[in-house]
């Protein structure tokens, strides 16, 4: 696997305020900087062998300021949030959290190195614009025409299971409140935005 | 360093120190043995809380008299601050608990006296509770802020019944100086 | 009250220190200086200066020289807390003549320049809080130290070896000791360990002449089986109560002979000595070299106990010393100081739940380990899985288990690298297994503890940088591991940057080190404080490690904080020494901080009757007046506030003192601008015509 | 009759509509009301926070802030679906804590003139109420057909007992609440380490060899400790080892078959409902074999059964199970709490 | 001294309700041994006099004033002033002087509230709301009344005094003592009291004189007379519950409340050397509760429902706090409102 040393971006000068941007944008409490590197998130995440870093590698980077190797890395997109770092993390650090905020940044600037997951996370969340709820079918149906054509075949037998069973509502419920909530979300894009821009590395 | 030696005292003014004057300011009792460390372990620390918290140290909070905690106010504290050991870890064995019970009590005089219960609090910490106590120093500020100075020792507002307290037909020359002298006498509360 | 004239007017020096950048960073320390004499004077301050260090010898001398010079009767020292410098600058006053109590010191480090950065704001308070002393002192008078006489006995609490050390130390320099364990035998953990690290040479070896001596030594009384119950008191005329749980049988007529032991028909585990890996009987000797050689009967395990049969033990005894209804006994010991050597508990590795200790067999603790590999433990010194034949092929032993982690306890235990390389040395000395450290850091500053790190290596064992994620026995694929039922230890070997499963067959935890559980519970018992976690804290870290903050009362050991055996050998020694050189001067001064009544004034209406712990306060029903005795007073000032009629009043901590300090902190800060007035001297109410 | 706030989230009205409907078929004889929340939206999962975590939480918000407005007398809100309830509590524990993050959520959720205060909506799972709540003896006092003989895996998945920030769980990993539940209901539980273990939430869309392996992980120690089928009490768990397992066997060439039921489902077994009001047969991997073996019927499969051939149990399980006479004793466990 | 070789004597009263003038009155036959010694040059209360006679004294020709009353308007401030200067020994007599007694509850009180409650309270008729001004212009001229302070002030608060003479009022045969012992240190046949110094009252306090037995106090209860079960005549009254301000109280007037059967309400003020009799009091109090959970020690203090009542029904004016908040921001009468609230208060009257 990948080891820091080849990441790209490492030629890119250093930026000494990322894990301050991080902390701006992650919600609750980061307390990245107390790291002490003793891996127990990498030994415990069920996805870490897909990783091209280990939480704790990523981590690192991040303190040594290769912003461009931290947002390049798949690692954020990996990660299930099953939560085992995050009680196991004997600096009760955060690391789901922060690692929504690597991915918020990363989306944020077009650099998100794993296109199905921000792909898939986009489609989602178009979804609840459009209708306040999640839409399966829709959603699965977009997600695999766009990405997983080749897997259809395979999964015949699930999908017509889940349909005769029917397990997929083929109308979208869509809520009353749509357009509150499609308010509130704007809303809340400024204020990320202008918090961010507040904090945001000069 | 510097040798020079001053002997003719200088004649005192009532100017305030340095401080802003609305910056509330609180006096703090402290026990010898648990809160009194505390507050050295948060220095040895260097954690940092708000200047003007001041503090006074008693062998016991037991031996804190509610006479203290009223020439505090009176002379011109906008809140006190109670600490000592846990009740169970008194190095005297149960007296903070006699504080408890005073503290108590004089909270309800002072509260039926219109000094909001804000500006009277009591707080734990042992010795090894620095950072705890430093937090509640500033919590104690926080709290005291917004209710704004008391300002006991300050002279109530006497504009409308004061041109009264002039009136020249009563008052000659003299016992007009005298009634100067007299307002200030009501400033000085408490000495 | 504040501040009519003392008998004698003040002439107040005031000295302020820079302690370097210490104060003089923060604190303008000049203006400070120019301060107190401008506004001061007319509170009777004199002379002025400022100093680098105060504390040094010049420093001092420029006190001496000023009071000798200029006729000084008060001093204010503006430097650092009382509790590290007081004793310093009162004995400055006192070589120049003037009554050591006369003399003041106002914390501007501690807490002025060391918790603010806003230097106007720290120099006002430093001129706030220096204003507070000078008021202060100006109502001081004179005191003198109170002498008590020290009583040559001392009390050790805890058996262990940072115990025994302190006993064996004053027994020797020729003073009584009472030690009290709260097992049947002393000894504590280091009895029950097979090698200590680095030199590795045999625990039994060193430590069983020293039991031996201790049980055997005229000047020294065991209290086994036995805690203490209650402290009263102080320091050098404590009272103890000491309560000894009943053995169930006569120790006059024991012979340790064992056979009690021997017959019993119940066998238990045992989950102290043997850490819980072994079984011990219901009356039983913890181990062969146990000190004393009485055993203990155990009433909830014993079946005459449970069933009322049985009484094989009583039968079978040769002397005829059991005595099933033996009731615990009280005694009361009357000791001048007392050395709190109560060790540590190992951590719960039950609470580490993905470490599985308790959930999958083959996991063991360091203190299982230990027991284990002792030749006289329950395996006989072999090393062997949980069904006691199996020999591991491939060892795990895990750092850090309990320790750096803020789910259980921030601090590091100190002692784990170096024992978790001693059972990787034991391991590959007792059996050819492979063996895994898996650390976070390894720590290892101790003498000769790095070379043992290099020999550890040596000998081939593994060292993986990761702490270890989870232990379990789940299979990823049936070929993960050579047999079915090893365990797997996932972790990230973060040198490598990769998450590795590996198969092994037994893992060790090596566990850290927690106070007792009760440690709060004894602090409060002996009058002493401990931090949050419940270690014992020193009266200064640096400067005091053995003393508590409390007069006469020491700690030694573990109690203090994890360490390992020659620390606690080194500490138990040093509170030795400490109290040898107590008892050597006889008496003591204690300071002159009392409730004195006024029996003028007092008018016997007995409020403060009920309210000394120390039962200083009596009543005399003749004069009809309450009475202070001024030798168990300790001087805490809850009889002067409560007296309604203040006919009590506190030598040290008077109410001018204190009003007078209230006083001087507020009279020129912002919130009181009128405090200034009120605070000055000079009379405000119109002088009267004269009569 | 006891009442509490509900948000069944979107899958409960989809791929969990098992879920939804023994619920429903528990709750009446059990006397626990629930009343949803009118018009909640979806939570966002995990893939709001991605993109935006402000605005992920302004979206859980809102539903907290529904909920808020319409408590009367009860100010519990029950989530069924453990993604949504992680998403609440956590949102509700963060304002809570963050001064910052209750300003922006609050000025955001302005924009539809909605607002929430910290604390006044306590979140809890389902499972939670129920062995809090309605206790396990009142539970138990429903059973007319123990589930004896079934041997169950109880699986919690992540995010009930994780990341549990208000601390409200004593286990984070191993947690018993579900194995007691089981066996209140006559059920064997089987000892089940990955109780806790990730399902790979959205792997199967983003990176479906990860999440294969996840789930292969899940089944295969459950197919090695004899289990008959398993049990949860998370929609998106259900639905990646019932929906996935046919295209993971796919993808690894195995022919694992571990169905997965909802705890709510089995519940209702033991209640002795019918198999039909309780959604059984609506899983992919058929239950119809496990539950034969008790003696309860349901619909037949819709797809082949896969033979599993016999004795393909694990040793590991079969030795972990073996009684040893001599060796040395094992620490005693305290019951946890949970 | 006067021409008959008399010495002058005055007595004043001025916020006080005229007891301390009828005690001295009690004197009985013995006040004809003050008309002896003392030519009576001005005593509102038994003879008509104008200030402006007083004004045309000599300074200091006054030998002895008896100063009763708290000063709570500026005519009371303008007499204590004029009587300091024209007495050669000026006593604060009675409690109200000496520590503000009952009229100095009023400082828990701001003028306006005050005269709101006289001039619109529930027992007046003043449909026009009329109110006192300090000035009132009449066809005839002006006319002027004394104005109120915003807090009624103790006589040394005010002007210096030689003695102090506690009680409400102070007991006859106590009067009787100090008339004789200074007319005796005016003849020069024994010397003066120490300026400033307390006359007329013991150095202890009330329990010294009570005879009830006491023994070690821890109480659970506190409760009204009404309230408990009959009293043990022999025993401490605050062992018993009764809240006895005595352990707190001069001594000086025999103890006669306690001795009676009812608690002692502290009006002979604190013992020597003590700052706030309140503050002692309280502190007394409350170290002897039984209690050590907030909860329990609550619940018994519960049984004191007005403490401010309790420990300074006669020393607040004198205590270090004086009064409460409210007469501390005291308002001109219209600017008023019935009742404001203390926070308001915090941010009020601070320009200065």
């Amino acid at each position: 696997m990948p080891s820091a040393v080849r990441t790209p971006g490492q030629g890119a000068a250093l930026d000494r305020r990322f894990v301050d941007e991080i902390r701006a944008t992650t919600v609750g409490e980061t307390r990245l900087e107390t790291c002490i590197q003793c891996g127990t998130c990498g030994g415990s995440c069920p996805s870490a062998a897909d990783m091209d870093h280990t939480p704790r590698m990523l981590f690192a980077m991040a303190r040594a300021g290769l912003r461009d190797g931290v947002l390049r890395s798949n690692t954020p997109w990996m990660c299930v949030s099953c939560y085992f770092c995050s009680v196991r993390c004997p600096q009760e650090i955060h690391i789901p959290d922060v690692m929504y905020a690597i991915k918020s940044i990363a989306t944020r600037e077009g650099i998100a190195p794993e296109s199905i997951g921000a792909d898939f996370s986009r489609t989602f969340v178009s979804n609840i614009h459009h209708y306040g709820r999640s839409y399966e079918v829709g959603l699965v149906a977009r997600h695999y025409l766009r990405h997983y054509a080749l897997r259809l075949p395979g999964m015949a037998p699930m999908g017509i299971g889940m349909v005769t069973k029917g397990r997929m509502g083929f109308i979208p419920h869509k809520i009353r409140g749509i357009a509150g909530l499609r308010a509130i979300l704007a809303r809340a894009g400024e204020l990320e935005a202008a918090a961010q821009g507040r904090k945001a590395p000069a | 360093m510097s040798e020079d030696v001053m002997t003719r005292p200088h004649p005192t003014d009532a100017t305030a120190s340095a401080t802003t004057p609305r910056e509330p300011v609180v006096l703090v009792f402290t026990c010898n043995w648990c809160s009194y460390r505390a507050a050295d372990l948060a220095g040895t620390a260097r954690i940092k809380y708000p200047p003007n918290v001041r503090l006074v140290r008693l062998m016991c909070s037991g031996r804190i008299d509610p006479s203290f905690v009223l020439k505090a106010f009176a002379s011109g504290a906008d809140g006190v601050l109670m600490t000592g050991c846990w009740p169970a870890d008194c190095h005297y064995r149960v007296q903070n608990v006699k504080a408890l019970r005073r503290f108590e009590l004089l909270r309800r005089v002072l509260e039926q006296l219109g000094i909001e219960p804000e500006r009277f609090q009591r707080f734990y910490a042992s010795a090894a509770e620095g950072p705890q106590l430093a937090a509640a120093f500033s919590r104690m500020i926080e709290d005291v802020r917004p209710l704004g100075p008391l300002d006991w020792g300050r002279l109530p507002d006497l504009a409308p019944d004061h041109e009264a307290l002039t009136n020249p037909s009563e008052l000659d020359a003299d016992s007009a100086a005298e009634a100067e002298a007299d307002l200030m006498s009501l400033e000085a509360v408490g000495s | 009250m504040t501040p009519n004239e003392p008998a004698d007017s003040p002439r107040v020096g005031v000295y302020v220190c820079h302690c370097g950048t210490n104060i003089a960073g923060t604190v303008d320390v000049a203006a400070v200086r120019d301060w107190a004499m401008e506004r001061l004077g007319p509170h009777g301050v004199v002379v002025s200066r400022d100093y680098p260090f105060m504390c040094s010898s010049l420093g001092q001398e420029l006190i001496e020289d000023d009071i000798r010079e200029l006729g000084l009767n008060r001093v204010v020292v503006a430097a650092c807390s009382p509790h590290m410098h007081e004793k310093t600058f009162r004995g400055a006053c006192e070589r120049a003549g003037l009554n050591p109590y006369l003399c003041e010191l106002v914390s501007i480090r501690e807490q002025v320049s060391w918790v603010h950065t806003d230097k106007v704001a720290a120099t006002a308070k430093a001129e706030a809080l220096l204003a507070g002393g000078v008021l202060r002192v100006r109502e001081q008078v004179p005191l003198e130290p109170m002498r008590v006489p020290i009583n040559e006995a001392t009390l050790v609490v805890g058996g262990g070896i940072a115990g025994i050390t302190a006993a064996l130390e004053i027994a020797d320099a020729g003073f009584p000791v009472h030690l009290v364990e709260r097992e049947p035998s002393i000894g504590g953990h280091m009895a029950q360990f097979d090698k200590t690290f680095p030199t590795l040479d045999c625990a039994a070896c060193i430590l069983t002449p020293k039991m031996v001596t201790a049980g055997s030594h005229p000047n020294i009384t065991l209290h086994t089986w036995s805690e203490v119950t209650d402290v009263a008191g102080y320091v050098g005329n404590f009272t103890v109560k000491v309560l000894h749980r009943p053995r169930y049988l006569d120790t006059d007529l024991c012979t340790g002979c064992g056979i009690c032991q021997e017959k019993c028909p119940a066998k238990v585990v045992d989950p102290v000595f043997e850490a819980g890996i072994g079984y011990r009987k219901a009356i039983y000797r913890p181990f062969p070299q146990a000190v004393p050689k009485f055993p203990v009967l155990d009433p909830d395990n014993c079946i005459y106990f449970e069933r009322g049969t049985c009484r094989a033990c009583e039968k079978l005894c040769p002397t005829g010393a059991i005595r099933l209804d033996q009731q615990p006994e009280e005694v009361t010991l009357q000791v001048g100081n007392i050395v709190l050597a109560t060790g540590f508990e190992a951590f719960d590795a039950r609470r580490v739940e993905a470490y599985g200790y308790g959930r999958l067999a083959n996991v063991f603790t360091s203190l299982e380990f230990e027991r284990m590999s002792n030749a006289s433990g329950p395996t006989g010194g072999q090393i062997v899985l949980r069904d006691g034949v199996t020999e591991p092929k491939t060892v795990a032993i895990v750092h850090c288990v309990g320790s750096r982690d803020r789910n259980y306890n921030k601090y590091c235990s100190a002692i784990c690298c170096m024992q978790s390389m001693k059972f990787a040395h034991l391991v590959r000395e007792h059996t050819d297994a492979t063996v895994y450290e898996f650390y976070i850091d390894i720590r290892a500053p101790g003498k000769a503890f790095d070379e043992f790190y290099q020999r550890v290596q040596d000998e081939g064992t593994i060292f993986i940088r990761g702490r270890v994620a989870e232990v379990t026995d789940v299979l990823r694929m049936p070929d993960e591991a050579a047999e079915d039922g090893r365990l797997i230890v996932q972790v990230e070997d973060t040198l490598a940057g990769l998450q590795r499963r590996i198969p092994v067959d037994m893992v060790v935890l090596s566990v850290g080190l927690e106070p007792q559980a009760d440690a709060h519970e004894v602090a409060r018992r002996f009058g002493i404080t401990c931090s949050s976690e419940g270690w014992v804290i020193e009266r200064h870290p640096k400067l005091d490690p053995v003393a508590t903050m409390t007069e006469g009362v020491f700690a030694a050991g573990c109690a203090l904080g994890p360490r390992d055996i020659p620390a606690s050998v080194a500490s138990g020694a040093a509170a030795a020494a400490r109290i040898l050189g107590r008892i050597q001067q006889r008496e003591l001064a204690l300071e002159p901080i009392r409730a004195v009544i006024d029996a003028e004034r007092c008018s016997g209406c007995r409020i403060c009757n009920d309210l000394c712990p120390f039962s200083a306060i009596t009543f005399d029903a003749v004069q009809a007046v309450t009475e202070v005795n001024p030798a168990l007073c300790q001087g805490c000032g809850v009889c002067i506030a409560a007296c309604p009629a203040g006919a009590i009043a506190g030598t040290g901590f008077s109410d001018a003192q204190i009003l007078g300090q209230i006083e001087g902190i507020l009279m020129f800060s912002g919130a009181a601008d009128v405090g200034a007035r009120t605070a000055s001297p000079e009379p405000k109410a119109p002088e009267a015509v004269p009569a | 009759m006891s009442s509490y706030l509900y948000y069944p989230g979107c899958s409960l009205s989809g791929s969990a509509r098992a879920y939804a409907e023994s619920l429903a078929a528990i709750l009446a004889p059990l006397g626990v009301e629930l009343r949803e929340i009118d018009d909640w939206n979806c939570c966002g999962a995990t893939e709001y926070l991605t993109l935006s975590p402000l605005g992920g939480y302004a979206l859980i918000g809102r539903n907290l802030a529904l909920a808020e407005s319409q408590r009367n007398g009860t100010s519990t809100l029950v989530a069924p679906c453990s993604a949504c309830y992680a998403n609440l509590a956590k949102t509700d524990r963060f304002v809570r804590e963050s001064q910052t993050l209750r300003e922006q959520l609050n000025g955001a959720l302005a924009a539809d003139g909605l607002q929430y205060t910290p604390g006044s909506i306590t979140v809890r799972h389902l499972l939670e109420v129920l062995i809090e709540d309605v206790g396990l003896d009142e539970l138990q006092r429903h059973v007319t057909r123990p589930l004896h003989g079934l041997r169950v895996a109880p699986y919690l998945g992540c995010l009930v007992s994780r990341p549990d920030y208000d601390r409200r769980w004593a286990q984070h990993e191993q947690p018993h609440a579900l194995d007691r539940l089981m066996a209140a209901l006559g059920a064997e539980v089987v000892d089940y380490p990955l109780r806790t273990s990730c399902c790979g939430g959205h792997m199967t869309q983003i990176s479906p060899d990860t999440g294969f392996e996840m789930i292969r992980r899940l089944v295969d120690a459950a197919d090695r400790r004899e289990a008959d089928l398993l049990v949860t009490v998370c929609p998106m768990c259900q639905m990646n080892i019932d929906a996935y397992q046919s295209e993971m066997n796919h993808h690894f060439r195995t022919d694992y078959h571990v169905p997965i039921l909802f705890f709510t489902q089995l519940i209702g077994l033991a209640f002795g409902l019918e198999p039909k009001v309780l959604g059984i047969g609506t899983e992919i991997v058929s239950a119809h074999r496990a539950l034969g073996r008790i003696g309860i019927a349901v619909p037949p499969p819709a797809e082949v059964e896969v033979e599993v051939p016999a004795g393909q149990a694990a040793p590991a399980a079969r030795e972990a199970r073996a009684k040893r006479p001599k060796g040395l004793p094992m620490p005693r466990l305290d019951e946890d709490e949970r | 001294m006067t021409a008959n070789g008399k010495y002058r004597f005055a007595m004043y009263w001025a916020a006080s309700c005229g007891g301390c003038d009828i005690s001295v009155i009690n004197l009985h036959e013995a006040i004809l041994d003050l008309a002896e010694r003392f030519d009576i040059v001005f005593w509102p209360a038994v003879m008509d006099a104008k200030y402006a006679d007083v004004e045309a004294m000599p300074d200091g020709s006054i030998d002895l004033t008896l100063f009763s009353g708290g000063i709570r308007n500026t005519e009371n401030a303008e007499l204590a002033r004029l009587l300091r200067r024209k007495s050669a020994i000026l006593v604060a007599f009675g409690s109200c002087a000496t520590e503000g007694c009952i009229p100095g509850l009023a400082n828990l009180t701001s003028t306006g509230d005050l005269l709101d409650r006289v001039y619109a309270g529930p027992s007046m008729d003043n449909p026009d709301n009329v109110r006192p001004t300090a000035r009132t212009t009449m066809p005839e001229g002006e006319l002027h009344l004394p104005a109120l302070e915003p807090l009624l002030r103790t006589l040394d608060q005010v002007v210096e005094v030689d003695y102090r003479m506690p009680g409400c009022p102070p007991e006859t045969e106590r009067i009787a003592e100090v008339l004789g012992l200074l007319t005796a240190a005016l003849d020069g046949k024994a010397p003066m009291p120490v300026r400033g110094s307390v006359v007329g009252a013991g150095h202890s306090t009330v329990c010294d004189e009570c005879q009830r037995d006491r023994g070690v106090k821890r109480i659970t209860a506190f409760g009204r007379l009404h309230e408990l079960p009959p009293l043990d005549p022999g025993l401490c009254l605050l062992e018993q519950s009764v809240p006895c301000n005595g352990p707190a109280t001069r001594d000086g007037c025999g103890a006669k409340c306690p001795l009676a059967g009812a608690p002692c309400i502290g009006c002979y003020g604190p013992a020597d050397g003590v700052v706030d009799f309140g503050a002692r009091l309280l502190s007394a109090f409350a170290s002897v509760v039984d209690a050590s959970e907030p909860a329990e020690i609550d619940r018994i203090l519960d049984g004191l429902p007005d403490p401010v009542g309790q420990f300074y029904r006669f020393s607040l004016a004198g205590s270090l706090l004086r009064g409460g908040r409210a007469a501390r921001t005291s308002r001109s009468p219209a600017a008023a409102p019935a009742a404001t609230p203390a926070r308001e208060m915090a941010t009020h009257g601070v320009t200065r």
